[in-house]
């Protein structure tokens, strides 16, 4: 378990409701945002599919294919629905 | 050009004030200014809406949409432009979404404007959910997926 | 339809409200509201503008006016839809023309707004004697007429 | 002259101000808008050409070359310019 890392998440929309937290963080050995989603999902029993997500890294859109660092805050993107 | 000046897209917990938005672009070349107003509406879809609750991320939404203002004002001939979206909770007829453009010419007002109202709907994370007169709620464009597992596959949002 | 109860196109000696304009436009069933507003420009095609005169024939004007919005309301998918352009003396950044449209989806108000404004431009009958800084005035849109004699071929007004 | 009617005359913007007038009532033997306005352009050297100008009688848009009455109003439209 050397290869944790400490991430934190923030919840928006449907995904804080279900998750019924705004932000936490975790150790997680998940790589990237990817595989933190899935396992986020299993726990949690978030039924957004991947691919009607974003996801920001640090406050700018990234990629869920990305390398996560320690100290890294990730946010899942539901659908917008502005205006 | 006025906006550089400030931020040019906010997001705003307090009721959006249009004459004091409209204000900020005042300037003796312009000659041409449109706006765009998003009203909650009563019905949506079949729907009868009796309030809503906008979420925004903050951090991301104003950095995206300082993005789409300047995209704008790099593509359109226009002298300035403003956008504030409403955060919290919003009764129908309340003022959702404020975008404001000046230019010398009308058509590159039009044009422009369109094209910031159609990018914050389309990119900046901001998220509603309808509470409608029957007693139950929703997020918009997310489908139904609240009753679906994660692996089925579902249509992608708007 | 909001706009059949009263006159939906005037002319205004007194400055124009949108505030006031926009309220006659409010509905429940509005989720999208385009407006365009031309303001008096500090310069026109290199000249510097001091003040300018509007006039209108005002019978004909709203009856035109009223014609425009009346297709507008029928070409596009439109709500409502309300024009007011100011006649008299006007200073640089005052408003000239207000016009305001609502529609259950934006595309709509967008492209009836624009229509709108286009046509008053065209087809609705009000003159504009702009008064420079140097001390000269023009009517705008009829050329040098005021140096040929009739006979001569002169370009059409834009 | 028995063939002669009465028709009111309005004008506006720069006709208005070469004419120094905003209206006036005339007797004319001229048919219709056409002839009237050469008549006008003749007396009071307007140099508006016919094509650019639009004509309204009665209070509403018509041809030059209609007819015109004892009693119409007539008003010559120069190339408008609002908004």
């Amino acid at each position: 378990m050397s290869s944790e890392i400490s991430v934190k998440v923030e919840y928006f929309a449907v995904l804080r409701e279900q998750r019924g937290l705004s932000s936490e963080t975790r150790l997680t050995g998940c790589e990237n945002p990817r595989d933190l989603y899935h396992e986020l999902a299993r726990e949690h029993g978030f039924r957004l599919p991947l691919r009607d997500l974003k996801v920001a890294v640090n406050g700018e859109f990234g990629q869920f294919s990305q390398t996560l660092s320690d100290g890294d805050t990730v946010v899942f993107i539901p659908p917008v629905a502005g205006g | 050009m006025i906006s550089v000046a400030g931020r040019s897209f906010r997001l705003s917990g307090e009721p959006i004030d249009p004459p004091e938005l409209k204000r900020l672009l005042v300037q003796k070349d312009a000659g041409g200014f449109v706006s765009f107003e998003g009203w909650v509406r009563g019905n949506n879809e079949g729907r009868e809406v009796e309030s809503l609750e906008y979420e925004g991320y903050r951090e991301l939404a104003e950095k995206e949409g300082g993005t789409i203002i300047a995209e704008a004002l790099r593509n359109f001939a226009i002298i300035g432009a403003e956008c504030t979206h409403r955060v919290g909770h919003l009764r129908i007829g309340d003022l959702a979404v404020w975008v404001g453009v000046t230019a010398e010419h009308r058509q590159d007002s039009f044009a422009a404007c369109q094209f910031i109202i159609d990018q914050v709907k389309l990119r900046v994370p901001i998220w509603k959910k309808e509470h409608y007169i029957d007693g139950n709620s929703g997020w918009i464009g997310i489908g139904n997926v609240s009753d679906r597992p994660v692996s089925e596959t579902a249509e992608g949002g708007r």
